[in-house]
């Protein structure tokens, strides 16, 4: 028995299962981090006064994550338009490098982490932290589910291209769209921890 | 995704380096900004315009929202609508007016 | 590495599906995928919560009835941490009140009526093999599993289970004991279950669903269940943020919730403050207003399903009552704040979601309307799934109609936290909803197990059940009216005010136990009829809906032939034809 | 009209603006339930499958229904924008001048209120969370300041006059409580880390109401309404609404007091 419409497109709705379901799951996760910017606020503006991010965390550092996440989604997008012109060789230096530049990310972060504990700052220690600390956490938590699931399609889910190319695609695709809005999250994360 | 054509791809893939480029060029555009301690309503515009572009820019060319079918779209714009009420929520909270501290 | 010729080259055959024959046992019945088998695990285990739920609040209500005497027996067995000498300790009682209400929201009826109706009914009804994600359904059903279990356990940690209400309002939640924090960690497991189920059912509606089922030809449980998914989604992550953060709030000594300056029992408390108390309320009540109609919606769905087959006739006002139910379920996410008039609230945002609210109850009294008028002119069968489906309506309505005076929030002044809360939503969710699963359950039954249920055992537990009911709950009515508070150890009985209606405890707590006595033919009804119920054919009640065109039981994959539908879900009775119901599956 | 509802008996002034549109809500679901239910009743008796073999695929036609609907809107409207709205508008909008009302400070507790009064100066005195003292100084009043010399301060009983406006600017030390006096149709939570002011005006004195009620022992209660840990269902206080003249001689009984203690500090 197979479930329809996993590799070709249903007729009416023009989309595949596994596409409808990762942007619900986006969705989802939309109002995940909605929850925590809208409290974020909320404890902001009730604060009598709130620390400017770079007096606290590493600005350079972080810009360097930024372009680094960046990086990560053109070399992400790169081995789904490899797929696409079939060239699995191309795919797997892309997809390798997407990990890779994950890492790096993850990396960075646990420098970040771990100089801010050495000077003795917290979550415990203020609100700013409190936030700071859980939002770039959570993030961190996506990237390493997403690296997860690319490391899953360079490894053993590889074995489908050669049964099934058009559904590799599909989830390589889907994969993608969950790393871009890591991504995503980060490009307004960066500016309301670290510069404002 | 059946329908894409080698050409089409390769025209794809100018697209995304072009992307890649504005993302870098505007990431250091805030940096430079945040440099100048504007006054905090104008800071946050500006970060927050920055950003939106940049979160477009991924959102449309790395997810391909930009050629994306309608059901898509539909589910966007409901979560769009719900998380305006979410974000809504810190100003329903605050103007109550009496919170001390 | 060798490249295939081309992406588009016709598709190869794919070895990853075992047939399912060659299945082991422990793929078969207890990992499995297949939607029939998760529907009956999820069913199973949310009946079980059910029971579990009624027995706390069985035991709190020894408590309420007579405050202060030691209970019989079980009492001095539940052991000295809570009962000691048999008499209950008010962290004891605490506990209890705040898993009953956990317990039977989010383990018992949740699981029931979405994971278990659900899956096992929605993919029938709109003649799929399966769900669109099926190893994702059963990653959603162990997810829940390992919630319940989290929540279970946490009875047993030192300080015993959460103390602070199924709504754990901050800052006693953030200050309590370990309880808290394995209720936190439950529910995280819990909202990520309803999260995939969710996802998993919206995908599954829309991409497949039968040749010819257009939406509004879809039954009108799958709408409900439809929407319901909707409210699954995106009201449930800004809980998850919320339980994050009050997990951190717990453990990493932050203070989200916690504002500065405050004194515990004349210690200042050591955090750095600047947290805000609400913040909580905001986010659970985004989830739980929502919530409230996830746990409304799919029964409203069986009930119908339910009418159409035995008064024989169409639903009225189909139409209406789907187009009623998209924006109920649009509605219910800006209304959350009608659970907060008492904690400040100025005059605009008083007036926003108050009228917010009584917006919303217009839906609900079309869609109520609709049922009830739905009878009229039917020629109507009295079997025990429809007895149900029937007394849901009034029930449902007295539920629904005490909560107009709540939504006006000068009227929820009195009334705000006393019992008349505690009545208003019981009538929704027990005679509402449960009667509501209850129909569902003899009704569907004879699908999952090819047998039938006992009728007279079924009209035993129905009149029992309805009678017990109202006697539970109609009293808490006026208990609320003379201002009687909820979540009282003692029922009320150190208030003075409270005196004249203090007896209405003993009349509700008798009403509740022999409301489980009532319980045990419909027990054993169920376990009697899966192995000795009378057989029945794949298609018992002469229904049009799809899932009907399937053998009882469904065989894996479920139908023989792919179904097609021809026309609308409810062609019972139409003039001219050969008998009294056209099959949407029959040309 | 709202005996046959059970409400506890009435001694607010605005209380009777609230009863009335309990009473009519209730008169409104009722009419809305007998209503719905008797069509329900007789349909269900009327179209039983013995009587009515063969089902009438089309069923209801005419548009009463949605005339009803409509009505339900129509009365909810009502109900809502010309009562329950302008009532709530007057409650937290229209609070009377501080110079015309009495202002009590009441500050909940795990589990108990503490109430304060700012005594004849009209200022409350400077309280500090570090001067807290569970027995002695509850409040962490500082009787230092100047303003905080003549503060009454009592525990569980708070002393109203009798007709005039009351406002209570109510605190929490702790956790989340509720400020409920049923008689006066008042409830509001106290929320920590916020002073939420409601106000009142008390016109039966406890007195009248042993009368009334014929229950010598009467006593108004503060019910507290939000679950607040174990003792939540015992956090209970008493009003004592008094005439003027009883409450004026009370208060300057407790003033005589204070200067008495300050004395022995000398
Ligand atoms: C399934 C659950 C469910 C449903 C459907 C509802 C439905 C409604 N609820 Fe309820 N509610 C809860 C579950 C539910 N509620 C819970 C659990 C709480 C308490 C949480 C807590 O604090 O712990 C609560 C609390 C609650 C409050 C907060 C009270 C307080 O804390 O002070 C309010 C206030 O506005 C409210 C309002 C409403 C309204 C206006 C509706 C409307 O949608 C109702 C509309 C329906 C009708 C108007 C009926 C129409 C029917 C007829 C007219 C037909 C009659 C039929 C016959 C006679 C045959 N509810
Ligand atoms: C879906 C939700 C739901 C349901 C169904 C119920 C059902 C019941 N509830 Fe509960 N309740 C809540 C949700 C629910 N409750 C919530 C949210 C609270 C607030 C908690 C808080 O304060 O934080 C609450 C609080 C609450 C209180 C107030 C406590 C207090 O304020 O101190 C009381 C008091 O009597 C009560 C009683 C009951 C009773 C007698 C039932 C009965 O109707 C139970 C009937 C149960 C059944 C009929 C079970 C049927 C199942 C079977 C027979 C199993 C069969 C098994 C197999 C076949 C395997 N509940
Ligand atoms: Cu204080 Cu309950
Ligand atoms: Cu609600």
């Amino acid at each position: 028995m197979d479930i329809p419409y996993t590799v070709e497109v249903r007729r009416d709705t023009g989309l595949t299962n596994g596409k409808i379901g990762i942007w619900l799951f986006l969705a989802s996760e939309v109002m995940l981090f909605g929850a925590l910017f809208a409290s974020y606020i909320l404890i902001r503006t009730g604060a009598p006064s709130w620390p400017r991010g770079d007096t606290i965390l590493n600005v350079p550092l972080a810009t360097f994550n930024t372009l680094v996440l960046i990086s990560s989604s053109v070399t992400m997008v790169m081995a789904w338009a490899s797929l696409m012109r079939h060239r699995f060789g191309t795919f797997r230096i892309y997809m390798g490098a997407t990990i890779l530049l994950g890492f790096v990310f993850l990396v960075v972060k646990y420098f970040e982490y771990s100089h801010k504990f050495e000077n003795g700052l917290y979550p415990s220690t203020n609100n700013f932290l409190a936030i700071y600390f859980t939002l770039t956490g959570l993030h961190m938590l996506h990237v390493f589910g997403g690296m997860m699931v690319n490391a899953y399609f360079l490894g053993p889910g590889s074995k489908l291209w050669k049964t099934n190319p058009e559904w590799f695609a599909n989830r390589v695709e889907h994969s993608g769209l969950f790393w871009h809005f890591v991504d995503l999250v980060w490009i307004f994360l960066f500016p309301t921890l670290y510069l404002l | 995704m059946t329908s894409d054509h080698a050409a089409d791809i390769d025209r794809h893939v100018r697209v995304y380096i072009t992307v890649f480029g504005a993302l870098m060029a505007l990431t250091i555009i805030t940096v430079v900004v945040s440099r100048f301690h504007l006054p905090v309503p104008i800071a946050v515009s500006v970060a927050l315009l920055v950003a939106t572009i940049k979160g477009s820019l991924v959102a449309c060319y790395f997810m391909h929202l930009i050629s994306e079918k309608k059901l898509i779209y539909a589910v966007l714009m409901l979560t769009a609508v719900f998380f305006v009420a979410l974000l809504a929520l810190p100003a329903v909270t605050v103007h109550n007016g009496y919170w001390i501290h | 590495m060798t490249e295939p010729a081309a992406v588009a080259a016709p598709k190869p055959h794919i070895a990853h599906e075992v047939p399912h024959e060659a299945l082991g046992f422990w793929r078969k019945y207890v990992f499995s995928t297949d939607h029939k088998v998760i529907g009956i695990q999820y069913a199973i285990t949310g009946l079980l919560f059910l029971l579990f739920g009624f027995s706390l609040m069985m035991l709190m209500r020894w408590q309420l009835a007579y405050p202060g005497a030691a209970l019989p027996l079980l009492g001095r067995l539940l052991g000295e941490a809570r009962m000691p000498g048999g008499t209950m300790l008010p962290e004891f009682y605490n506990e209890l009140g705040a898993m009953h209400g956990t317990i039977m929201v989010f383990l018992g009826v949740v699981p029931l009526a979405v994971g278990g109706f659900g899956n096992f009914v929605v993919p029938l009804q709109i003649g799929a093999q399966d769900m669109a994600f099926p190893r994702l359904n059963m990653a959603s059903y162990w997810s829940f599993f390992l919630g319940g279990v989290t929540m279970l356990a946490s009875f047993l940690v030192p300080g015993g289970a959460a103390q602070g209400g199924w709504t754990s309002y901050t800052p006693l939640s953030v200050l309590a004991g370990t309880g808290q924090t394995m209720w936190l960690i439950g529910m995280i497991f819990l909202i990520t279950s309803s999260l995939l189920g969710a996802i998993n059912f919206i995908t599954t509606i829309i991409q497949l669903r039968a040749k010819g089922l257009t939406f509004l030809r879809f039954p009108f449980f799958v709408w409900t269940q439809f929407v319901t998914a909707f409210l699954l989604l995106l009201a449930f992550p800004p809980l998850e943020a919320a339980a994050v953060m009050q997990l951190m709030d717990r453990v990493a000594g932050t203070s989200f919730f916690l504002p500065s300056g405050l004194v515990v029992s004349g210690q200042v408390v050591a955090v750095a403050g600047g947290g805000n108390p609400l913040l909580w309320q905001h986010l659970f009540w985004f989830l739980a207003h929502p919530e409230v109609y996830v746990l409304i919606l799919p029964g409203m769905g069986i009930v119908a399903e339910i009418i159409a087959n035995n008064t024989r006739k169409p639903l009225w006002g189909y139409r209406s009552m789907v187009y009623s139910l998209v924006f109920l379920g649009f509605m219910s996410f800006i209304v959350w704040a009608h659970h907060m008039f008492m904690t400040g609230m100025g005059t605009a945002m008083a007036a926003f979601f108050q009228t917010t609210t009584m917006i919303i109850s217009i839906p609900s009294v079309v869609i109520l309307t609709a049922l009830i008028i739905s009878l009229w002119g039917g020629s109507i069968r009295f079997n025990t799934p429809m007895l149900f489906a029937v007394a849901f309506l009034p029930m449902f309505g007295i539920g629904g109609l005490t909560g107009l005076p709540l939504g006006l929030n000068v009227a929820d002044i009195p009334l705000h936290d006393t019992y008349y809360v505690i009545a208003h939503f019981h009538y929704v969710v027990a005679p509402g909803t449960i009667f509501a699963l209850f129909a569902g359950i003899y009704y569907w039954f004879p699908k999952a197990t090819g047998r039938k249920m006992n009728e007279t055992l079924g009209k035993i537990h129905f009149f029992g059940s309805l009678v017990c009911m109202n006697v539970v709950f109609m009293p808490m009515f006026l208990m609320g009216l003379a201002g009687v508070s909820r979540r009282l150890f003692d029922g009320g009985a150190s208030y003075a005010f409270a005196q004249p209606v203090l007896h209405l405890n003993v009349v509700s707590s008798w009403g509740a136990w022999t409301l489980a006595i009532f319980q045990i033919p419909f027990i054993f009804n169920f376990f009697w009829s899966i192995w000795k119920g009378e057989q029945t054919d794949g298609n018992p009640w002469q229904a049009t809906t799809i899932e009907w065109a399937a053998p009882s039981p469904p065989p894996h994959g479920n139908f023989p032939v792919a179904p097609e539908a021809y026309r609308g879900p409810y062609e019972y009775s139409v003039p001219g034809a050969a008998k009294d119901f056209l099959p949407q599956y029959e040309a | 009209m709202t005996e046959w509802l059970g409400l506890p008996a009435l001694a607010s002034a605005h209380g009777g603006q609230i009863d009335s549109l309990i009473g009519w809500t209730h008169v409104f679901m009722l009419i809305l339930f007998v209503g719905w239910g008797g069509f329900f009743a007789y349909a269900l008796i009327r179209f039983r499958g013995s009587r009515h073999p063969v089902a009438n695929y089309t069923g209801v036609k005419s548009n009463t229904s949605k005339y009803s609907e409509i009505g339900v809107a129509v009365v909810e409207a009502i109900l809502l924008f010309a009562f329950s709205i302008p009532i709530w508008a007057a409650r937290v909008d229209h609070v009377p001048p501080e110079s015309e009302a009495l202002v009590v400070q009441v500050t909940g507790e795990q589990f108990a209120w503490n109430v304060h009064y700012a005594g004849p100066d009209r200022k409350f005195g400077r309280t500090d969370i570090k001067l807290i003292d569970l027995q002695s100084n509850p409040l962490g009043l500082d009787r230092s300041d100047p303003a905080a010399k003549d503060d009454v301060t009592t525990l569980n009983q708070l002393y109203l006059p009798v007709n005039k406006p009351i406002i209570v600017r109510l605190r929490s030390k702790d956790m989340i409580h509720s400020f409920g006096v049923p008689e006066f149709r008042v409830k509001q939570d106290a929320v920590p880390g916020l002073t939420i002011p409601i106000w009142f005006v008390p016109n039966v004195t406890t007195a009248e109401m042993r009368i009334r009620t014929g229950n010598p022992e009467f006593q108004y209660e503060i019910a507290c309404a939000q679950l607040c840990g174990l003792g939540h269902y015992r956090m209970r206080g008493f009003v004592t609404v008094q005439t003027a003249e009883e409450f004026q001689k009370w208060m300057d009984a407790e003033e005589e007091k204070l200067k008495g203690e300050s004395d022995v500090f000398k």
